[in-house]
């Protein structure tokens, strides 16, 4: 989908340009034509979902116990870390290599640390940029994960859990969605089937939600849930991580138009507006339910709306985004709830928030397809909604279960090898201390 | 003298404060503490009722002389009070004091205080 | 005012993409030229407009009471999710549609949910660009009133109030200074007078400061104000939100040049060098008064600086930045002084900060305005500084008043009915804990 | 170099753009020609690196103890007002006015205040952007000084010294870097010698880190250092701090490519690579020697990879940026380990952090200079490794011999005037209490 | 009446809580304090090895009849221990209590503790 | 067996601590507490001299053996002095103890303090 919007965007801007080809050639024909605008974009929406690192650092952070504050944020930036030097040396190469397995893995040596396209610029846009901007996909997804285990998994273990779930579900998962090698290259499988996800709803936030999940349930609660009440530490820091959730999810969904121009426009403004009415009705339904509006509740609203709108950002038009992030908080506020009464701990309820509202804004925004935006089938008829809905469905089981089961071999592996939950000593006298040898708020107490 | 120890709800230091200067009790000493009694405090966790095992508390320190015990304790029985007394309005103990001594002039006993 | 500088500059920045029109009737006619650069920087600015909301929550959040941190940071994102759905369902349509209320109001039902607009291009750009750019402003004028009447209102009358306060306060105000509809649509009032209001002078601050002052007088003060002190609870977290406004104002300020050009590269620059010398100015005050330069002061100049420069940020040089900075910070501290004296509470100085440096501003930027920038009247002929102050003085004045009358009309009516005011046992209790059920700083307990 | 590079990239850039002259002149001559694309980018680096103030602030403000936490982050905040002034002032006449002194010093009383270039636009950009995106720089470099000597300055004596140094050593450095005046207008004597420092190296990290380094020696330690254990208040902050530097680098990077294009896609790759590399080597060695990773040292890597990129940017490879990132985290890890043994009181580790990953990026470079980036000499050929190593030493050399003598004289001179060390009592009550007047965290006491 | 003062390793509070309650004491008011005793406790800052003079614990109160002494205080060594015991495990200390006043009810004496 | 409690101001804590050290006092246990006395202490608030009812102090715990009571509070009086001593130096409290017990060893009594 994406892919294949680059290359006709892209084209439209290069018109934009006007015939640069002959341009070109009158001067030195060897330079490369850009489109300083589009890279301008896109390089801000990279700095954007890069800003979602510590944003979601604050977010994770605030929410657990003060003993583990620093545990959890370091969370988030090991991921920045691991992944960072990972997604350049390895990763780019199976996400965005030749198809070599079916439509699920990429390959390419000449990648390997980016060795190939140090100078490569295609159609008006150096290559560099799009690695860079996806490789924040490829930082944010793991991190997001940590919140269903947090205050109870040890650093090392965590570490080499994400190293290697990136490898094995995130790539393929990526490769499969977003991968367009035109004709020679073959293309990843969802992308094939013509599954709409144009800002990694699937790659993104159901992956982390159900391997979230699994995890969750693998690792067992903390210890002391649910009887003992684990407060947040730090709303307010919650609360402003939250915004700048929000002003990063503009690079996430507005930078996967790959351009910079009306579809740019339209996913921004629909990601403004899903935000919004998430956080409203979230408020609204706490509001009535215990006449108190909660500050957690507005943020979880906010992230609610973002993500229902993430797969659909390109594709939907104003309307769909109000209903999709409305509905996509109800969704998250009765998971949650039923999440409770099943008693199992997924701590900052990644499956919950991450899962429920990202299946839901993948499936429903069938509904809300802009004319001309459905994907079309192979003889350039645009698909139904019963279609479309069938391949969404298709994207979404695909992911959840493969997910899934690769997660839960993984966890079994690390855990019988190097192992990853905390032991109870440690994890009674908290993360910052038994692991990092630290402590968050060096403030509490008199130096 | 007598070290008079009180745990109050936080939202009733004020009208504490004011009770205790209003009987001339004018140096105290506070402190955040948490607290767990019958008292049992509601705070919402996106949407689930939570009920914390720890409250937060304040704790007052208050030295007088003993003549003033008793005002001091019906200063804070007034002002600490929510309505007609609610569960987890607090307690206060009394201690005795066997000395008391002004740092900067090193003056002892009563006049101390 | 700036609707007329969007017709000519980007008539320019097409001139630099050459002869569209030609081209493009070369290549399928019905795409639209779009210019990919502008809409990169409108982007970006929107995003930084944004950035805004949670700067502000830092801002006002740290300098309440610790048990209101939470409730005070809720207001504005309240803003965030309130305005945030009004906006593209009626509140466009209210400020940017056809005139229809002799320059003091728009409609145009095709514009409600956005619904006319979806894949509309103006001067290459499209028109939902500036939707969203503009809806930041429609979200964070009614949060800076919250903080007239921090630590005292009830949140369900809060968001009551700012939602019909944006309709019948901001939407025609908003309509008034920047409502150009050509030839058939109209004009807004102000700005067919000539008034020079560049990024929001009267719309947002003037007209927050009056409405936040009218809202403290009739709420009236704080229990135990002035005789309790009202700490603080975090000067960190307010300096690093005025850090976070000084960026988030590069968008507000050099966003509504609505290029990417000279003049937003001249609205950039005396936006940071206007911040630059409030602060400095305020410290040095400060320091020559007493002794001591506070971060409080600090962040204080810089809001100063920034808010008067707001009105001129297009129309000035680097000298009347540095003036207008200055006498900025000397107004709102002889203000703040005042209001000491008069005893009455505007708990966050909003407007001893944003309604005295926003006057100031629009009033003395008619001393700085560059050559070619003055306004012109009906014969085409620049206006004389005499001619201009006169129409800023009507501007200001007309804010003002309208402002008040209808604030405190809205205030009484919310007052009888729904409520505004804390009672005083949640008053004391904190809003944090009576009005949302959480504590800001877990992290203060031991858990 | 950087000079060099805007005059043939720009010219790129309107080769894009197409024959404008000859467009211009189709319509109005006079309006010049602009590069919205690549103005969006550099503004929107412009901001990047504004929001590396409050990144520093919080990074530096989270390692104090909890009584000098305001007056810490007000060092980075006085960069800003007082530099903010400075540099439209007179600063950017020292250093891009025509070259006056061998190369080292710049003058042009038609810059002062901006009068001249309040309209210019050179090759597609307003020259009001380079002079907002340089006073960043500007802003950033002094304010890095203040970690060496940090909880131990007079607010008034630091302000002093900030901005003399800025006149004295920054301005200079900055000249002999960067300017690049054409024939008429001379070059800087680094420049001209074909040393590289793509985006400020030497100019801004080997001269902070110098500059500590002496400012630490000359006021000597902290009360009670070693001695006492002096804790950071505040991890969390810091780490965020850590983030938004991450961020803001982005800006001061890429943007130093001055345009929008692959250079400048090549220059935010290497960035992220590089810090993604620094924080994994420094949390290996952690782990490995103490066997657990702290979130300080997660911090502290991530800006020794980006310190250690940013003279080479965009110049090397990212293979370059790897190495780079990891030798830089060693090295800095060595350093501190150097430092505790020597026992001298860099409190924040300038000199080990900024000034060896920056002398280390400086001419470890040299090594991986992509074939194409090498500057070349008189005769158009490219330097051999030995000749631009030997560059490369002569810039690193000259920086630090000229900045710690500088730095030294000035220092001398303010201590023996109005004063720089705190007075003993103020050191034992803090630096917010004794010289702001308030209190950081409000809400550690009960209000 | 007793004052029961406890000063615990920050870890332990839970065990120390689970104990009193499975003894029957169900009020107790606590803090974060910082102590120096014997106990040396390691952080890092930057690769260093830093020993801090102050090392956080937290402070038990709980105010007893004299009967629940005992029970109190083996509560807390049974919940408090770090393994049979290590450097920093802390300190009780047993104060004379004279009087205990809910605020509530105003009620004095052995029935309002 | 005494429990000293001392009230000092925050930017003592330090020399004092020394000084007990040299007396020989090696186990503290400290707080931070906000009193209320006969001080002004001046914050500014945007330009106003704001005076805070209450005052951001440290609270020193030491038990200590009888004799040891004096040189405790000399060692604080050293210490906690401002000059010859100012408005808000604080106070001492010395309150009988009458038993400390050691969790590690589970020892009592004087040998345990
Ligand atoms: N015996 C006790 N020892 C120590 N603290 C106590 C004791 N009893 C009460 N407290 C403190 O007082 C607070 C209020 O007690 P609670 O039992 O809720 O009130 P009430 O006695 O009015 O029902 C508790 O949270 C606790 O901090
Ligand atoms: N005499 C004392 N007075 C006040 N506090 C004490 C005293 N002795 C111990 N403490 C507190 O108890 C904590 C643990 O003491 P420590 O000497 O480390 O344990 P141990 O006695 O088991 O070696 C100290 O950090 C301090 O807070
Ligand atoms: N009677 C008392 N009870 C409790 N705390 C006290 C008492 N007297 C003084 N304090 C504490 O000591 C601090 C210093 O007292 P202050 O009256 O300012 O000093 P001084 O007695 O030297 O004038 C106060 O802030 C308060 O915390």
């Amino acid at each position: 989908m994406r892919a294949a919007r680059w290359v006709c965007l892209i084209s439209l801007a290069l018109l934009v340009c006007h015939t640069p080809q002959v341009m070109a050639a009158g001067h030195e024909a060897a330079e490369p034509v850009i489109n300083s605008g589009t890279i301008a974009w896109m390089l801000t929406s990279t700095m954007l979902a890069l800003l979602m690192v510590p944003g979601l650092a604050m977010f994770y952070g605030g929410l657990v116990r003060t003993k583990n504050v620093l545990g959890t944020m370091m969370h988030c930036f090991a991921a920045m870390a691991v992944i960072g030097v990972l997604w350049p040396v390895v990763g780019y190469s199976l996400a965005f290599g030749r198809d070599v397995g079916g439509g699920w893995l990429g390959w390419d040596s000449g990648l390997l640390f980016l060795n190939g396209i140090d100078t490569s610029v295609t159609n008006g846009l150096p290559d560099y940029v799009l690695v860079i901007f996806q490789s924040k996909f490829a930082i944010i997804t793991p991190a997001l994960i940590a919140g269903a285990f947090a205050e109870r998994v040890r650093f090392r273990g965590y570490c080499v859990f994400i190293a290697i779930w990136f490898l094995v579900v995130y790539a393929p998962l990526c490769h499969s969605v977003w991968y367009d090698g035109g004709e020679e290259g073959g293309k990843g499988y969802l992308l094939s089937q013509g599954a709409i996800d144009f800002a990694g709803g699937t790659v993104v936030h159901i992956s982390a939600g159900v391997s979230g999940l699994v995890a969750a349930l693998f690792l067992g609660a903390r210890r002391g849930y649910p009887r003992t009440a684990m407060h947040p530490n730090n709303l307010t820091m919650t609360l402003i991580g939250a915004g700048l959730l929000w002003v990063g999810w503009f690079g996430f969904n507005a930078g996967s138009a790959v351009e910079s121009g009306l579809k740019t426009a339209q996913a921004l403004t629909v990601t403004q507006v899903a935000a919004a009415a998430g956080a409203l009705t979230w408020i609204i339904i706490e509001g009535c339910k215990h006449g108190k509006a909660t500050s957690l509740g507005m943020a979880s609203g906010i992230l609610a709306g973002l993500i229902a709108i993430t797969p659909a950002a390109g594709v939907v038009t104003v309307k769909g985004a109000l209903v999709l992030g409305s509905v996509a908080s109800i969704a998250s506020y009765l998971a949650i709830a039923v999440k409770n009464k099943l008693g199992y701990d997924d701590s900052l309820d990644v499956f919950g928030i991450h899962g429920v509202a990202g299946m839901l804004g993948a499936i429903l925004l069938t509904f809300f397809v802009r004319t001309g935006d459905m994907p079309v089938n192979d003889h350039k008829v645009p698909h139904t909604i019963g279609q479309q809905l069938f391949i969404q469905f298709e994207g979404v089981a695909i992911t959840c279960v493969g997910a899934a089961i690769v997660t839960l071999i993984l966890l079994w592996l690390i855990d019988k090898t190097i192992g990853l939950r905390l032991k109870q000593q440690d994890e009674h006298a908290g993360m910052d201390h038994s692991l990092h040898g630290e402590h968050g708020y060096g403030l509490l107490n008199l130096n | 003298m007598k070290l008079v120890i009180a745990i109050i709800q936080s939202d009733k230091l004020e009208q504490v404060h004011q009770a205790l200067v209003d009987n001339e009790i004018f140096r105290i000493t506070v402190s955040r503490v948490t607290g767990h009694g019958q008292q049992t405090n509601v705070d919402l966790y996106r949407g689930q009722e939570v009920t914390p095992n720890l409250i937060p508390k304040v704790r007052l320190e208050i030295a007088v002389n003993d003549k003033f015990v008793e005002p001091t304790v019906s200063a804070i029985l007034k002002g600490a009070k929510h309505g007609d007394g609610e569960i987890g309005d607090g307690k206060i103990f009394i201690l005795p004091l066997e000395e008391c001594i002004r740092i900067r002039t090193e003056e002892r006993g009563g006049s101390a205080i």
